[in-house]
């Protein structure tokens, strides 16, 4: 453990007006009060670097990339100066044995108080056969890593609801890091890829007030996964006056009309990007024209196709079709039915005479 | 074909929403005045469109004092024609607008300097005059 | 089963298990009705038949004289609410997409907030005419557990709908869901209960009307 | 044999058609059938909600002709259609309903509902659940040969004494006339004037007429019961009448049912297009006074009302005749707020006026009210009708209520009044 932060930072050159600034930003985009910002700065600044261990699991190193390949170094880039990034295999120069050693050194060194980070899901098949690190299985070393740490964080969309993998027909049994691990508080960052400023704001936050920031009911942090990307996209005037692209190369489209027709999953997906938009605030996939995938919502692979819009079903005009074909035929059958009894009252009427109407 | 030539234009027209806002400042100067105590609108937070931003900012003005801080990419602090009120801008190091806030105050915070800096400045004064 | 796996479900299979029910439904229960057949008049007419049915369609439409003023809320809550809900079905643009996605059929949209509005006056509609419907005593005594239950069918898929729009209670993709499964509900009890009025409404007023032009009565 | 429950399903089973099946598949009980009910509106009891008084129809038709119904019968998850429940409806079916058809008219789904009370007394009839006051107005018309027991000779006398009084003569069995005039029992009893009247409005136009000693009655009391085998015998009478003497149209009374059994029922039930035409009598005068043949001596200073005999106009279509016809004669015509197809029943048609039990003469005064504040509501104490049933009904409530309004038939009256 070193010094306060402040002191590495100062040390790096980063003046104070930077860090105010920087904590300004993450408050805001954290949808805390401004003077929050201030706050977060004074905690930030005297808080002590904690150990981190990033596990990779079944996962494509997509959020690793998202996080490192920022475009702004310093504000990312500050983060893994405000942590002892201990283990992280794309990382670190280690290999093998040492990394190995590094890893099992850090959680013996900091256990109980390290922050453990997963990206990827964890496959049950086969014994978990299907994805081991030094011959052992993922959901071994996930068991063991978790009963030292603090807190658990899911990173993207794979650790914390399955992901991709767990797609069907899911052949490798995969499953999120809240399937195995019960017992620890754990936050989950999904998007494929997350967002980074999300990753930051976690630790920030975890930082400044030591504790995890609010959760919604799929742990998601509420301040960055509270509305949907359809609640705060720019395009929503669109949706409202009925305006739609209805192809990708339309009037619509150019005029930047609204592209749920084109299977936007935004109003039903849980995420950020509308606020902070991507690579830097450059702008976000339905600013560039292409609807929302989803990829922050459970089972999003699955749910009905890219580029089929929500509120269509699959394919009713057949099933109409047939419905109708036995309708028709229930209906016939019935009238024959119907008709044929009638017809045998109207034959046997046996003609009432005044005699009848007694009881 | 450079982005700049893809030819997405939004036409928005203002929400209506930035009206209250200046009452809301309004509020916030008289309580500067009253007990010294600075605020700090973050616009980001609230739901404004880009044509709310620029109605309000035509609305504020400009005023005298207009700041540029460098710090991981440039900020800007401007007075606006309502003295004690800024509009602060945060840019990353591409330009690209971060956050932006109206803070209102005699002096925004992010243009005071920091004792400890204050006093690192000092230090290396004096190494600098002993040195001479 | 999470929400979105919910909501897959409903506006994917379980769309169209309720479209085929209702299709179905309603072929198979208007056949059934119609294929019984009347037999011709052999009274002489009095006037020739023309559009008769065609005209008693449209008169039911309006309130006979003193009935509005015997029976307000049943005409205006009923007015309301039955035009609140043609609006909201069929001039709502999402619900013109998926009409125009099942049928290549589509048409202008009446903006959003003003489908709010109808929709708020549409509930409150329906409410009153609940409240009536416990209030009047004919209307009391003819009630049974079918009219408690389709009143209860129609308005789901009104409040759902209103509170998906909104965001109130349960997060967007839930409710949309449950909008979804309420409407799939109602299209599937809709051709076996009082609902199928939709459709034989238009059969009765015409029967109404043939028969009563025959003997030169405009009813 | 005897009326049983398995006669009056039979009968049902036959009746039901694809608008009995559409009106009740329509029904959303709302209940504003019962708004326009004179027997709801003056007691407020809700079994009188029109609808509600086909339930047992309903349920036949739910459970013979939907493949539902059906499959729920199969289970035996249906309540079927006891002995015990007809006997319960048979008030809800005769005496609190006179097939007024006013519900027809403000159903807003467009139920006809008279149309399913009449197909109900089919049932009704056949399983034996008739009120004894139609059951013996039938019996004496089957029988006999009217609902009040009159036979030929007493109709002669009539006849002579409207021969004497108005020195005119009145032809009987006459082949060839141009029309075959009917009377009803209530006429030839209690309003003679009526023949007086037709035989000079007959002869100052100048046209020929027969009355018919085997048909001389219009009333069919088989329809009133709802037995079409018996209304049937009772209009073949008339048809054979009619034919036998070729005469060019048959002039239906003022009467109300009378006119709905020979004008649109008659046909129906003999199961082919007559010979002849069927005309109201109001119908005729009309005619004449558009050919300028009904001249006016006088009219009536006194203001007058006029109660549209639901039978002939609503349900008849004689829509347009009766107000130019009072027009003629009345210096003073005041239209009644719900006239013409609108008007309020007298409370005593469909038969109900034959029923004698106390609770349905008690209920039938009670109905009576909404007659009363009609005629009150307009300050006039002189009514013209068209209708021998509603003149005795109506006359009934006059004395049970003390009213001192006068009621006139149309046709006397303007006979009375007709230039000599």
């Amino acid at each position: 453990m070193q010094g306060p932060l402040i002191d590495t930072l100062v040390r790096q050159g980063i003046g104070r007006r930077t860090f105010l600034k920087y904590c300004a930003t993450l408050a805001s985009m954290m949808a805390l009060p401004p003077a929050a910002g201030r706050a977060m700065a004074d905690a930030l600044a005297a808080a002590r670097r904690p150990s981190v261990i990033w596990l990779p699991f079944q996962e494509c190193t997509g959020c690793t990339e998202s996080m490192t390949r920022s475009h702004s170094p310093t504000i990312e880039g500050m983060i893994f100066d405000m942590i002892s990034l201990d283990y992280h295999e794309t990382l670190m120069a280690a290999a093998g044995q040492q990394a190995e050693e590094a890893l099992h050194a850090a959680m013996k060194e900091n256990s109980g108080k390290y922050l453990l980070i997963v990206d990827g899901s964890i496959p049950l098949g086969i014994d978990g056969a299907y994805s081991c690190i030094a011959g052992r299985t993922n959901v071994d070393l996930l068991k063991e890593a978790a009963a030292g740490a603090a807190a658990i964080v899911a990173m993207g969309t794979c650790a914390a609801f399955g992901g991709i993998p767990k797609a069907k027909p899911n052949p490798t049994g995969a499953v999120a890091v809240s399937d195995i691990v019960k017992d620890k508080p754990i936050v989950n960052v999904p998007g494929c890829p997350p967002i980074p400023v999300v990753m930051t704001g976690v630790l920030a936050h975890y930082l400044t007030f030591g504790s995890l920031p609010e959760l919604d009911d799929k742990l998601r942090p509420t301040a960055f996964y509270g509305e949907t990307i359809h609640d705060r996209c720019y395009r929503r005037p669109f949706y409202d006056q009925g305006k739609f692209a209805k192809t990708f190369d339309d009037e619509g489209a150019r005029k930047g009309w609204c592209l749920f027709e084109l299977g936007c999953k935004g109003p039903v997906t849980h995420n950020a990007c509308a606020t902070t938009k991507w690579n830097g605030g450059t702008s976000w996939p339905v600013e560039s024209g292409h609807g929302c995938l989803g990829c922050s919502e459970p089972d999003f692979w699955d749910a009905g196709g890219f580029y089929k819009a929500l509120s269509m079903p699959a394919d009713p005009l057949k099933m109409g079709a047939a419905a109708a074909v036995a309708g028709a035929a229930a209906g016939v059958a019935v009238s024959f039915a119907n008709r044929g009894k009638k017809r045998a009252a109207q034959v046997t009427h046996e003609t009432t005479t005044l005699a009848d109407l007694e009881k | 074909m450079p982005p700049e030539l893809i030819p997405i234009q939004i036409a928005v027209e203002p929400s209506g929403n930035a009206r209250p806002l200046l009452h809301e400042v309004a509020e916030l100067l008289k309580r500067l005045l009253e007990t010294g105590e600075p605020s700090t609108i973050d616009l980001s937070a609230l739901p404004l469109n880009p044509a709310d931003l620029d109605w309000l900012q035509t609305r504020l003005g400009e005023g005298e004092v207009s700041c540029q801080v460098q710090a991981n990419g440039e900020s800007t602090l401007d007075e606006t024609a309502c003295r004690g009120v800024w509009w602060v801008t945060h840019r990353n190091e591409r330009g690209s607008v971060v956050a932006q806030f109206i803070e209102v105050a005699f002096v925004p915070e992010l243009l005071k300097a920091h004792p400890q800096d204050i006093e690192a400045g000092r230090e290396q004064l004096e190494v600098l005059i002993s040195e001479l | 089963m999470d929400a979105l796996e919910l909501l897959t479900w409903a506006r994917g299979p379980g769309l169209n298990i309720a479209l085929g029910i209702f299709v179905l439904g309603v072929v198979w229960r208007l056949i059934e009705i119609y294929s019984l057949g009347r037999r011709t008049d052999l009274a002489p007419a009095r006037q020739h038949a023309g559009a008769s049915g065609l005209h008693t369609v449209l008169r039911r439409s309006v309130p006979p004289p003193g009935m509005l003023r015997s029976s307000p809320v049943s005409y205006i809550g009923g007015f309301v609410f039955h035009i609140g809900l043609a609006l909201i079905v069929f001039l709502f643009a999402p619900h013109i997409l998926l009409i125009r996605d099942l049928t290549g059929l589509s048409w202008p949209a009446l903006p959003s907030q003003f489908i709010d509005m109808v929709t708020v006056v549409t509930l409150v509609a329906m409410v009153v005419v609940l409240v009536d419907r416990i209030n009047k005593p004919a209307k009391r005594f003819l009630s049974t557990f079918g009219d408690w239950f389709t009143w209860a069918v129609t308005f789901l898929p009104v409040l759902t709908g209103w509170m998906a729009v909104q965001h109130l209670l349960l997060p967007y993709t839930l409710m949309l869901a449950l909008h979804i499964l309420s409407v799939e509900l109602l299209l599937v009890v809709l051709p076996f209960t009082k609902l199928i009025h939709a459709f034989t409404l238009f059969g009765s007023r015409w029967y109404a009307g043939r028969i009563n032009a025959h003997k030169g009565v405009p009813v | 044999m005897t009326a049983t429950l398995e006669r009056g399903l039979h009968a049902l089973k036959e009746v039901i058609d694809a608008p009995i099946a559409s009106y009740f598949s329509s029904c959303v009980h709302c209940g504003l059938c019962a708004e326009a009910c004179l027997f709801y509106t003056e007691t407020g009891d809700p079994r009188y909600t029109p609808i509600h008084k086909l339930e047992p129809l309903r349920r036949v038709y739910e459970q013979e002709y939907t493949l539902l119904g059906r499959l729920k019968k199969g289970l035996g998850l249906s309540k079927p259609v006891t002995d015990a429940e007809l006997d319960a409806w048979q008030d809800l079916v005769y005496d609190s309903c006179t097939m007024c058809g006013r519900c027809s008219l403000v159903c807003p789904v467009g139920n006809d509902i008279v149309y399913m009370v009449r197909k109900l007394r089919e049932g009704m009839a056949a399983s034996g659940h008739v009120p004894d006051g139609i059951r013996n107005a039938t019996r004496r018309t089957v029988e006999i040969g009217g609902p009040m027991g009159l036979k030929w000779p007493a109709v002669a006398n009539v006849i002579r004494k409207v021969e004497e009084a108005t020195g005119l003569k009145v032809p009987v069995d006459q082949a060839g006339a141009d029309y075959l005039v009917l009377l009803s029992s209530m006429e030839i009893v209690n309003y003679p004037e009526y023949i007086e009247a037709l035989a000079k409005i007959f002869h100052k136009a100048g046209i020929s007429f027969t009355v018919a000693s085997d048909a001389f009655e219009a009333t069919n009391a088989g329809i009133q019961i709802g037995n079409s085998d018996l209304a049937k015998v009772i209009v073949s009478r008339i048809v054979d009448a009619a034919e036998r003497l070729k005469v060019k149209r048959v002039l239906s009374p003022e009467c109300g049912h009378a006119y709905m059994a020979i004008r649109w029922e008659g046909p129906n039930l003999i199961g082919r297009p007559y010979a002849f035409e069927v005309v109201h009598v109001l119908e005729l005068l009309d005619e004449l006074r558009g050919k300028g043949m009904l001249k006016m001596k006088s009219k009536i200073k006194d203001p007058l009302i006029l109660h549209d005999p639901c039978q002939i106009v609503r349900r008849g279509g004689v829509l347009q005749a009766p107000e130019p016809l009072i027009q003629e004669v009345a210096e003073r015509y005041i239209p009644i707020a719900d006239k013409q197809k609108w008007n309020w029943c007298c409370g005593g048609g469909g038969g109900a006026s034959a029923i004698h039990t106390e609770e349905a003469e008690a209920l039938r005064a009670k109905a009576f009210q909404v007659k009363k504040r009609q005629i009150e509501s307009t300050g006039v104490n002189t009514m013209v009708t068209f209708c021998a049933n509603c003149r005795i009904v109506i006359e009934e409530g006059f004395d049970h209520y003390q009213m001192d309004t006068r009621l006139l038939g149309l046709t006397e009256l303007l006979a009375e009044h007709l230039e000599e």
